[in-house]
């Protein structure tokens, strides 16, 4: 199992083989990428803040809900923070398991956490200003189906 | 004397992002009435409560939970990772 | 949208970058991939049979109705035939969209409808012999929740 | 005409993976039972039919259907991709 918050850029490339590689026989790899969305060519940036050991408490927390949850080999997750431009990846979950249906259940609980329980806050950057994302009201429902 | 954080807008709003309190406050939701008093920024801040959540050392907690031996209260809009 | 049946192994890491470099600003993008389990050691390599024409065929049918059916700006399926040793990927299927309900709905129905209605056949060699996988009652029950 | 196809261990058991068959049936039915007759590795291979799978054309069907107009028809045991 590994957590990463951090500011530098990420390949989700060799992200996804490195975790690949360290689990042997798993059956099935499911990943996640978020990827900052360019709104049309409107954003020039997303500014991502976060609450320093908070998050990795956080994220540690949803992360050792899920092992216990489902049958998983292994379990990643990276999650940026500071300032990101349209394209590039904001975080990454990628969940190994000996079934499809444990990874990919995994990996969506953990994208569900993370949305609405891991301290990150995210402002839009574009010609016209600076805007804190909203809250999506479906994202604290999604939390209900686990 | 707690340390209060905050983030995001509540941390614009209020121009920084810690101070340490003094306080005897018992709740959470007592805290909030002494720092709304602060300045118009807190006030401003604190103005819209259904849209704030609160960590206390770390955790998530809600606004009737009580101070006691907590040392790290933080104030921030619903989180929006991932 | 790319499809490719093949016999040669491929990268995950390098067809997780090529998929995600092509979609631009789609906000969620979700992987799949069947790795071949060695089965606690056992398994000396996997065989998969196919039938040529009506593969590309149905696999297709089944991407066209992911598109049809959920907001995607892409997808990939890749899946090879031959024979596999442990721990190669068997295949790999990819969504893009702008939101992650939809890349992780897609990524599931597509491997649902692979799973039992993409012509392939598995065989598994072992030093104890050689074994046809026989189907799962769940995959094709899988298939009732679309 | 019709092309017959078989894979996985229907091909095994008849010991070819396709042969041309002259036949005048008029279902998928029909032409197991004609293809049952023609050796006992064919008898083995559709001894069991509910795990048997059919294509007409590349198209999944039933054994049911009328073979009129159909060029080739593959018979394969429940599909195991993924």
């Amino acid at each position: 199992m590994r957590l990463s918050v951090q500011e530098a850029a990420f390949d989700l490339g060799q992200e996804a083989n490195r975790f690949s590689n360290d689990i042997k026989g798993a059956g099935a790899i499911v990943t996640f990428t978020g990827v900052v969305r360019d709104n049309g060519g409107q954003l020039t940036a997303m500014e991502i803040e976060h609450y320093p050991g908070m998050t990795e408490k956080a994220i540690s927390e949803i992360m050792e809900e899920a092992v216990a949850r489902w049958d998983l080999a292994d379990a990643l997750v990276i999650h940026r923070y500071g300032v990101l431009r349209a394209g590039e990846p904001i975080m990454m979950v990628a969940t190994a398991a000996p079934h499809r249906g444990d990874a990919f259940a995994a990996a969506e609980f953990l994208m569900d956490y993370l949305k609405s329980r891991a301290p990150f806050w995210k402002k839009e950057i574009s010609a016209a200003g600076a805007d804190w994302v909203a809250a999506q009201e479906s994202d604290e429902a999604a939390l209900t189906r686990w | 004397m707690i340390e209060v954080l905050y983030f995001a807008w509540l941390r614009e709003r209020i121009g920084t992002n810690r101070e340490r309190v003094a306080t005897e406050a018992a709740t959470v939701a007592d805290l909030v009435a002494e720092l709304e008093a602060r300045s118009d920024g807190h006030a401003l801040a604190f103005a819209d409560k259904t849209s704030l959540r609160v960590a206390l050392d770390q955790e998530l907690a809600n606004f009737a939970a009580p101070l006691a031996g907590v040392r790290e209260v933080a104030f921030f809009p619903p989180m929006t990772g991932g």
